[in-house]
């Protein structure tokens, strides 16, 4: 029963890891990736704990949003690489850029 | 036909209905120009039959699958929902009639399907008392927005729209863990279940903290505003029309949701936290938007600084019944009017000069009357001066400060709406100014033009009907489901 | 024509000229009429019998009275005599100027305020008739547009706006304290109200009507004004306008019914030193316009040492009263007379010249109070009343008198000197006809009027005439002047500076505007520092503005934003956990 | 409650309706738009004058709308609001009329006309506001109508002034925003009672009313040109004469006022204002307004400028009059309402004038334009001479009022006051008078245009002679039944002091 | 509820290590084809964690979407970044962005978030059924055996119809931007082109039968529909581009099958039963399946849509 509380830790690992590369990292790739990465470890929170019910069967509606989460996940990031790639396109660069265009 | 009108479930129309005229626009790309048109007009109408309906026999209840509450999804409207779902159909119906004719051909063969599928989310999303799939709305109307503010593809457009996905997604992810913990903490996903069982402990703190935070990302709160300007300022007006007005309401609708019914009553510290950072928000979103020389990047920052005003609900609510979401709920209503009404004419005024820095809107007031009267008519509510939605909404936001004492809100507020008529006039006073017309000007669609004046007058005239209105917010479940509450 | 009608046809008739001359169609027909205007007055003083009826009129401000009561009747007559002599003589002293009508306009303006204010019985009448006049005489004083008519002009309105407004606050004092605006009720009220604010009701009415009626100390305009007004103006200015303040008196101070023995004192004193300061001023100079102003100031010293007699002796005043009328009217007489002889002298001819100046010979005696003429029965009338003064003044006054008699005596022949047939002044005015008409006009009535008034004033008849007692002082006076005339060192003398005391005021006006100028330079330091304050303020806002984007590009940088993100959800988990 | 209750939303429709209809008008359809402007005008001096008949046989005129859950919007025609009713409809009529011959042919005359007759429907909104919620909705509506006007011409020096010009009046409306809602707070209603509504509050708010009433005077007196307030007027002189005329002499200046009788009388109740002890700080101000507005008005040389400061000081009066308890101030006060009103548009019309027709803006260019514009000059004169309160004029009227009730009220100060303050309108006024009547004129005018025979054109002449007639009236006829010395002693003796 | 032996810990911890290790490198690796790599590694072996937590649905749906297809999308992604990055010389975006001082502040602060995440999660009661229960209650009336398929195609119907939307919303998205950039297809080598001719059939039978099993035992939509995409992936990838006709009326069905198929669905049942998407108790096993069966489909094109360059009908508006 106490692996549930270790790998939903090990979500909230993740979780933090992808926050703190999502913020550091400058590139766009790098950035979406971390978003997966914090998207793994939720996903990862949820089912973990699902495992709580005492019985063989794990409660399988948190299984029923982690598979929506996933291909939601995986549409997140298709609209995010093609974004990315326009933007290098138009901008050579892929990362956010600061500077203010008056 | 009256016995039919009655219970066909007009809410799961609003739903279906937008989704139905979105996929066939998707099909038939050429016609999609007066199918999106007829579809915004069928949600209009079913919002009225919604509203009728629930006239009658009160706050509404729709058991998806027919599985009940905790294990299927429910569908719920009460007095604030069917307010919002007016304010969503009638912005709806302006920003449709008016980018009939804003899009190009290859613009708009995208703009309205993806239009139509966020107009299903937002209805969904108001609809809903399912945190998971507030979830999943939540999403839909976050990809279906940044698709619409990247839809011209320019570098500002592009970058914007990044910028807003990142946060978007940050935000969901954050209340998706929110989700989590209190689905494992209470084991149910549905709000009114949710209500009972949820008591005060360390994971429902972190849940709330979480939700609220995301949430408040997604709301462009003060200091996690830095995604909206860019966003808005650089979309097609429509479209920064559709999110200033709806796509942000939303977000905060779900906030207003939770607290009102699950974490109300036991977070006064977040709740003044909130205040305090809707306080801000209204004096640095003022400030930002005085110092911007462009009128869309104004218009945007004044977004920032009206969403302060709604979040000065949360510590006032904490102290009083719940009237004062009444009140909230009115504000995003006039708020929305009105500022879909400024961009859209601030999208006039770029289509007819050809640039937006405000000092060299030269004589728009001979070409342009009816934008100008609908910027000004708008303006008229977003400073909250009389006759306008804003001035009810503030001056019921300031009664409610001053009963419980809040000087602090009540003077922020009064510094709020000085700095607002200092922007609203800065545009104004430049346009009386006598300097020829220097730029290629393009005319402007009269339909555009009207459209903009139409729903700043339905700001104004907001104010009028206050009363109505703010009965209509006192209809909740706790004032029980029979009849609507007088 | 019912008395009340002729009474306002008097005011009123003159306004409408004055309507008249406003519109060019009807200037043409309303010009040859302007010169008579004042008949309708005469007609009233002479038809109607003075008497207590008032009549109500709410047509003027808040509703006032008219009526005509025995000083009234003598003040009437007199304005209307010297407004209709002085009108026919302007007719033909202005003939060849061509701004006659902008002179008719104010002459008839004034001309209407005068004749408002003598037949007012209340505060408002008056006190329009009184605005009206003084106002309108400034037109008359700066006709010629001289600078010295312009400065003593700017002099005239300061005092006239000054006197306009102790006399609002003093009515308005009485009118409080006696709840009543007619002049009876008023004196009344005035009467039995408590000392202190009747005083200040007294100092300001005293000072109010006194810069019209030149008492010493505010008398700074007169010298000035006259020389410069047409000598028509100047007549009518001297002799009814000056009147209004004494008639302003009359009206307002509660004489007869209360003793006011401090204020009596002080009035006697300020009349007898005006006699003797005019006197000695007037004999310097060597303007004969001047001198005779001068000659005003000190004969309404007389009046107004006879008015603080009336205030010590209550009891008396039923007859102080028409004495002080009746002085007024000569007074009037014959410094309108002179004034209009002294524009004649110095014409072309010299045969015609010694006949003026026999003619002048005429008002200066009765002026003088030479033996058979109104002035000897008007000094006389006075000197009867001056046994019932309290002790130390029943003596001196007469005394006083017959030396104040001497030196106006001597004061017309220093005059009568200046204007002698000799010297020709003016040689391109040739008196004709339309001058000297109604100048004789003017003499005739000199002479007959005071008699015929006389013989109907009631207490008149008692008065013992001591012919030697108004004799001496004019002999005495022919004496000195010989005397003076031999060694001749008047020529040595140099005239005071007209307006005296005004040489004072000079200074202090120069701090006026050394006052002003501070103000002035303080002003434009003000603006200096305001043009300073907005450019730093704009400089300011600009940094502030610079600031605030660059925090907006920090906090919009996506690391921040997200540290606030982490931040918001940790003080919210926090916050809630309390 | 019998006759039509609906009048006051006919007077307030009569002004809105041509409004509407001329902001639709093209620019070139002048006869329909004078047409529409003049009808509007006559239909509301009609209307104005059916109710003061219904008035003064006693006869209530109300409507509401329910606004706020708890507020209505109130529309009441008692005796105060017909009385400044009647001032603006007459005004109105007369300023149109000069309007339409000042602007003949300069450009934006529809938006001109449109935000006209909406700046008239606001003050006759201000008059016959019901309760202080109205007043505040059409109190802000005057700002927001104004704006424009004071903007018409769009040169940079105009959109400064309309910058500046908002920035006081939109701040002192959040004042008065604030000040409403805490009272609204205190006493939970808004209702205008002739003797006031808050009479039986408890002792330990006092302090609370004291700032209340601060905050709405602070408010109200931006629009009253109070002392520290009264930047804006000046500056808002380089509007058309006309707007200068009907706004700073009567809508928007009066509206400010008017607030203030409201508040004081029918909000505070004038003896329960006077417990508080809030009447003498406010005559103070009153009288350092009128005093300073004055001194400033000496050292102004261009015309409109003075004129400003003029009004600044002449508007206090009507403060200082309110401000002094007692029956016969009240009168002196209130009756100055229409009095300065009369007086100050006749002196702007000349101003006008002469911009209009010889370019004259400053003084000291203003040297004998006697002789070639006689009447216009005529009845500045008078204007003049009311301003200073020679007899005749009505200013004298008010100023003996003013007098007799400081005498009354025993505020012996309140004389030296009114003293000082004439002197120094003579000092500004009569130099003025000399210059134009006894200086000789300049050769050529600065941009002369020659209307033929007559001095200027007929619509601009005819409005001030008229003006200059009625204040003349005004003071003759002041006892008459029909003056407004009459109504206002009516409105004294009905809503002020009740016994 | 059997002892955990010593070995399933061992196991356990090592998954777990494993896991936060290879994340972390993924995300700090410098060069971004290792980052690509090392994260499609991280997804498989979350498949394996799904598999330690019971849930051999998610495993599969991970392993064929979250590894699979989503490494595809990103080295796709990355080769496109490369080929425009050699036309222009864009300098390369700095690792890290300053300041430095941030950078400590922001570990603190997320330490002391995971703490405190951390610590919620301990303090939650160690047993707690959630909504499992009513599910087996219920189990038998949504006509399906597999629980996760009754919840997600039966109880939780309406969450899918909008996640379908959402799946629809992405591909418009991506198609109003343009689609991926076009990428000069190298020629496929014979080994590629034999060995993908040889696997897609057996990726389409696969598909249908996950489809088939997905009522009773881990499977579904979801996961078929993601085989059909890879197998759609891998003929993209070897240079097989659909006929023009192809690419007209049919993709565009194919892609909107699955959302419509709920929509009509949504009305039937609205007309009939009274309720958004309550299937006749009968029937529901059989309109399941239906409803499956075209939602694999849609996704499976829309997966595999993703790879086309700029739609073909976008071109003709041109």
């Amino acid at each position: 029963m106490s692996n549930a509380f270790l790998y939903a830790l090990v979500g909230v690992g993740l979780f933090s890891l992808g926050f703190y590369a999502l913020i550091r990292h400058v590139h766009l790739l790098r950035k979406i990736l971390a978003i997966n990465v914090m998207g793994s470890g939720v996903f990862l929170v949820l089912v973990a704990l699902a495992k709580r019910t005492g019985s063989a069967l794990p409660d399988p509606v948190p299984h029923a949003m982690v598979i929506t989460g996933i291909v939601v996940a995986v549409s997140a990031t298709a609209l995010a690489l093609i974004l990315m790639l326009k933007l290098f396109a138009e901008t050579g660069q892929a990362a956010l850029s600061d500077r203010r265009k008056e | 036909m009256e016995a039919m009108l009655a219970d066909t479930a007009w809410a799961v129309m609003l739903i279906i209905l937008p989704l139905a005229g979105g996929i066939t626009c998707f099909l038939w790309p050429t016609l999609s120009k007066t199918l999106g048109l007829i579809t915004v007009a069928g949600v209009a109408l079913s919002v009225a039959g919604l509203g009728r309906q629930m006239m009658e026999n009160g706050v509404y209840r729709h058991a998806v699958g027919g599985w009940g509450a905790p294990l299927g999804i429910d569908l719920f409207a009460d007095g604030l929902s069917l307010l919002m779902l007016i304010m969503t159909a009638l912005v709806g119906l302006g920003i449709s009639f008016y980018s009939r004719n804003y899009f190009k051909p290859q613009e708009a063969i995208w703009f309205w399907p993806i239009w139509l599928f966020l107009l299903a989310a937002l209805n969904a999303l108001f609809l809903s008392a399912d945190i998971f799939n507030l979830y999943v709305t939540l999403e839909l109307v976050g990809l279906a927005a940044v698709a619409l503010t990247a839809l011209t593809g320019h570098r500002d457009a592009l970058n914007g729209a990044m910028r807003y996905l990142l946060a978007m997604l940050l935000g969901s992810l954050a209340y998706l863990l929110g989700v989590a913990l209190l689905y494992h903490d209470s084991g149910s996903v549905d709000i009114v279940t949710l209500a009972e069982q949820v008591k005060p402990n360390a994971t429902v703190w972190a849940a709330l903290a979480l939700m609220s935070a995301g949430l408040a990302l997604k709301t462009a709160l003060f200091p996690l505003s830095f995604w909206l300007p860019p966003a808005h300022a650089s979309a097609p007006a429509p479209v920064s029309a559709l999110l200033s007005a709806l796509v942000v309401k939303a977000s905060f609708y779900i906030l207003l949701r939770l607290w009102l019914e699950i974490f109300g009553f036991f977070a006064e510290g977040a709740a003044t936290l909130l205040g305090l950072l809707g306080m801000a928000a209204i004096l640095w979103g003022s400030l930002q938007a005085l110092c911007q020389t462009q009128v869309k990047l104004l218009v945007a920052y004044s977004t920032v600084a009206q969403i302060g005003y709604l979040f000065l609900a949360f510590p006032l609510a904490s102290g009083s019944d719940s009237m004062i979401w009444g009140v909230a709920v009115y504000l995003a209503f006039s708020h929305a009017l009105a500022k879909s009404a400024m961009f859209l004419a601030a999208g006039n005024l770029v289509r007819f000069g050809g640039h937006d820095r405000i000092a060299d809107l030269d004589r728009v007031v001979q070409r342009l009357p009816l934008t100008v009267s609908a910027f000004a008519l708008a303006g008229v509510s977003i400073m909250g001066l009389p006759p306008s939605g804003g001035f009810v909404g503030k001056w019921l936001l300031l009664e409610a400060a001053m009963v419980q004492g809040r000087w602090d809100l009540a003077a922020v507020m009064m510094i709020g709406s000085l700095l607002a008529a200092g922007y609203v006039f800065k545009v104004l006073g430049y346009a009386f100014t006598e300097a020829e017309v220097s730029h290629n000007a393009k005319t402007v669609p009269a339909s555009m033009e009207w459209a903009a004046l139409l729903l700043a007058i339905g700001a104004i005239l907001l104010g009028f009907m206050a009363p109505e209105i703010l009965s209509l917010t006192r209809m909740t479940v706790s004032s029980g489901a029979g009849g609507a509450a007088p | 024509m019912s008395t009340l009608g002729l009474l306002s046809l008097a005011v009123l008739w003159p306004l409408l000229l004055v309507c008249l001359l406003g519109f060019r169609t009807t200037r043409s027909l309303a010009l040859p009429l302007a010169p008579w205007a004042a008949l309708p007055a005469l007609a009233a003083s002479l038809l109607v019998a003075p008497s207590e009826v008032r009549w109500h009129i709410s047509g003027i401000l808040l509703g006032s009275e008219i009526g005509l009561d025995a000083t009234g009747q003598v003040f009437l007559l007199l304005a209307a005599l010297l407004w209709a002599v002085s009108g026919v003589y302007a007719r033909a002293y202005l003939s060849q100027s061509t701004r006659h009508t902008e002179f008719y306009i104010f002459f008839l303006l004034s001309m209407a305020g005068n004749f408002g204010l003598i037949v007012a019985q209340d505060l408002f009448g008056f006190y329009l008739g009184f605005a009206l006049m003084s106002f309108a005489a400034y037109g008359l004083i700066i006709f010629v547009r001289s600078t010295a008519a312009l400065r003593a002009g700017r002099i005239y309105i300061v005092l006239v706006v000054a006197g306009e407004l102790m006399l609002f606050v003093a009515l308005l004092m009485t009118a409080e304290i006696a709840d009543a605006t007619t002049f009876d009720a008023m004196r009344a009220g005035l009467a039995l109200a408590d000392p202190g604010s009747r005083n200040w009701v007294i100092l300001l009415g005293v000072a109010g009507f006194g810069i019209k009626a030149g008492v010493l100390g505010l008398h700074v305009w007169l010298p000035l004004a006259h020389p410069v007004a047409p000598a028509p103006a100047s007549a009518v200015l001297s002799g009814t306008m000056i009147k209004a303040g004494l008639l302003g008196w009359l009206r307002l101070l509660p004489l007869g019914e209360i003793a006011l023995p401090g204020w009596g004192v002080l009035m006697m004193m300020l009349g007898l030193t005006a006699a003797f300061y005019g006197v000695v001023i007037g004999l310097t100079q060597r303007e004969p316009k001047i001198l005779l102003a001068y000659s005003s100031i000190s004969q309404m010293g007389v009046m107004t040492m006879s008015l603080g007699l009336g205030m010590l002796s209550p009891q008396a005043w039923p007859l102080i009263l028409p004495t002080i009328a009746f002085y007024a009217l000569h007074h009037g007489l014959s410094k309108g007379a002179l004034f209009l002889g002294v524009g004649l002298s110095g014409g072309a001819g010299r045969i015609q010249r010694r006949w003026i100046w026999l003619g002048l010979w005429l008002p200066a005696l009765t002026l003088a109070g030479a033996p058979w003429t109104s002035g000897m029965l008007a000094k006389q009338l006075l000197k009867t009343h001056t046994h019932d003064a309290p002790l130390p003044w029943d003596s001196l006054l007469p005394l006083l008198l017959s030396i104040s008699a001497l030196a106006t005596a001597l004061l017309m022949l220093r005059l009568l000197y200046l204007v002698r047939p000799a010297v020709a002044a003016a040689p391109d005015l040739t008196p004709a006809v339309g001058l000297t008409g109604p100048w004789v006009v003017s003499l005739l009535a000199v002479l007959l009027v005071p008699w015929w008034l006389a013989s109907d004033m009631p207490d008149l008849g008692s008065v013992v005439i001591y012919t030697m007692d108004s004799l001496w002082p004019v002999l005495v006076a022919l004496m000195v002047a010989w005397v003076v005339l031999r060694l001749d060192f008047f020529r040595t003398i140099q005239p005071l500076p007209a307006g005296d005391v005004l040489v004072l005021m000079g200074r202090g006006s120069r701090l006026f505007y050394t006052l002003a100028n501070a103000l002035s330079c303080f002003g434009v330091g003000w603006k200096k520092w305001q043009m300073w304050f907005k450019l730093r303020l704009t400089s300011l806002v600009m940094a502030a503005k610079e600031r605030f984007q660059s925090m907006e590009d920090h906090f919009a940088r996506w690391e921040v934003a997200m540290l606030f993100l982490v931040i918001v959800v940790l003080s919210m988990g926090l916050l809630v956990s309390r | 409650m019998n006759g039509s209750a609906w009048l006051p939303l006919l007077v307030v429709a009569s002004a809105l309706l041509p409004g509407l209809i001329i902001f639709a008008l093209a620019e070139e359809k002048v006869y329909l738009r004078t047409a529409l402007n003049l009808t509007g005008a006559f239909s509301k001096l009609l209307l104005t004058g059916w109710m003061l008949w219904g008035v003064y046989h006693g006869y209530q005129y109300e409507v509401s709308m329910p606004f706020l859950p708890g507020l209505d919007l109130v529309l009441r025609a008692d005796a105060l609001s017909l009385l400044f009713i009647a001032l603006s409809g007459i005004l109105w009529l007369l300023t149109t009329i000069y309007a339409i011959g000042y602007l003949e042919g300069s450009p934006h005359r529809s938006r001109f006309f449109g935000f006209f007759s909406l700046c008239v429907t606001s003050t006759a909104g201000v008059a016959l506001s019901g309760n202080l919620i109205t007043f505040l909705l059409f109190y802000e509506l005057l700002t927001l109508v104004t704006y424009p006007l004071v903007v018409h011409r769009g040169t940079e020096a105009a959109r400064r002034a309309g910058q500046t010009y908002l920035i006081y009046t939109v701040s002192g409306g959040a004042l008065l925003l604030l000040g409403t809602v805490w009272l609204y707070t205190l006493t939970g209603t808004l209702e205008f009672k002739p003797q006031g509504i808050l009479r039986n509050l408890s002792e330990e708010n006092h302090p609370a009313l004291i700032a209340v009433f601060a905050l709405l005077i602070a408010g109200l007196g931006v629009k009253a040109a109070l002392v520290p307030l009264h930047g804006w007027l000046p500056q808002a002189m380089v509007a058309p004469a006309p707007v200068s005329a009907l706004l700073h002499a009567v809508a928007v200046v009066k509206a400010g006022t008017f607030g203030i009788v409201r508040v004081v009388y029918d909000v505070f109740g004038v003896d329960f204002a006077a417990e508080l002890g809030v009447t003498g700080p406010l005559a103070l101000l009153a009288a350092i307004t009128i005093i300073y507005g004055s001194l400033r008005a000496l050292f102004q040389d261009d015309l409109k400028r003075r004129l400003a400061f003029s009004t600044v000081s002449q508007v206090s009066y009507i403060i200082l009059g309110v401000a002094i308890v007692g029956p016969l101030a009240t009168i002196g006060g209130v009756v100055h309402l229409v009095h300065q009103g009369l007086m100050k548009i006749t002196l702007f019309f000349c101003a006008g004038n002469l911009a209009e027709t010889l370019g004259i803006h400053k003084i000291h260019e203003m040297n004998g334009v006697g002789q070639r514009m006689p009447w216009t000059m005529a009845a500045f004169t008078v204007g003049a001479f009311g301003m200073i309160g020679a007899p005749p004029i009505a200013g004298f009227v008010s100023k003996w009022y003013l007098g007799l009730g400081a005498l009354e009220a025993g505020q012996h100060w309140v004389i030296l006051v009114l003293v000082g303050s004439s002197l120094l309108n003579a000092a500004y006024f009569l130099p003025v008078l000399h210059r134009v009547w006894f200086r000789d004129p300049p050769d050529t005018w600065p941009a002369e245009r020659d209307f033929g025979p007559k001095e200027t054109a007929w619509a601009l002449l005819l409005p001030p002679v008229i003006t200059a007639l009625l204040a003349l009236l005004a003071g003759l006829m002041a006892a008459a039944w029909f003056s407004p010395l009459e109504w206002v002693r009516l409105i004294a003796q009905r809503e002020f002091y009740q016994p | 509820m059997e002892v955990i032996t010593w070995l399933e810990w061992a196991f356990d911890a090592v998954l777990s290590v494993g896991l936060l290790w290879l994340a972390w490198r993924a995300l700090a690796s410098p060069d971004l084809f290792k980052a690509i790599v090392l994260f499609v590694s991280f997804g498989l072996l979350m498949a394996l964690a799904w598999v330690r937590l019971d849930a051999p649905d998610i495993a599969l749906a991970e392993a064929a979407i979250g590894a699979g297809l989503t490494g595809a999308l990103l080295l796709a992604a990355l080769a496109r970044l490369r080929a425009i990055a050699f036309k222009d010389t864009s300098v390369p975006p700095p690792q890290f962005s300053k300041p430095q001082f941030l950078h400590w502040l922001l570990i603190f602060f997320l330490l002391w978030l995971g703490a405190g995440l951390g610590y919620a999660i301990w303090v939650l009661p160690p047993y707690s059924t959630g909504l499992s229960v009513a599910v087996a209650a219920h189990l038998d009336a949504s006509g399906v055996s597999n629980p996760v398929t009754a919840v997600l195609l039966n109880f939780r119907a309406y969450d899918t119809m909008l996640e379908m939307i959402v799946l629809l919303m992405a591909l418009l998205g991506i198609w109003s931007l343009g689609g991926f950039p076009p990428h000069t297809d190298m020629p496929t080598g014979s080994v590629l082109d034999t060995f993908s001719r040889l696997l897609v059939p057996v990726f389409i039978l696969v598909a249908a039968y996950l489809l088939w099993i997905g009522a009773d035992a881990p499977g579904g939509a979801f996961q078929a529909g993601s085989v059909l995409g890879a197998a759609g992936v891998l003929l993209l990838l070897s240079g097989w581009r659909p006929r023009v006709s192809l690419t007209q009326w049919p993709l565009k069905l194919a892609l909107a099958a699955g959302s419509s198929a709920f929509v009509i669905m949504g009305l039937l049942t609205i007309l009939y039963e009274g309720q958004l998407l309550a299937y006749p108790a009968a029937q529901a096993g059989m309109l399941i399946l239906f409803l499956e069966s075209l939602a694999t489909i849609s996704i499976g094109a829309t997966l595999a849509a993703l790879f086309l360059g700029r739609s073909s009908d976008h071109e003709e508006n041109q």
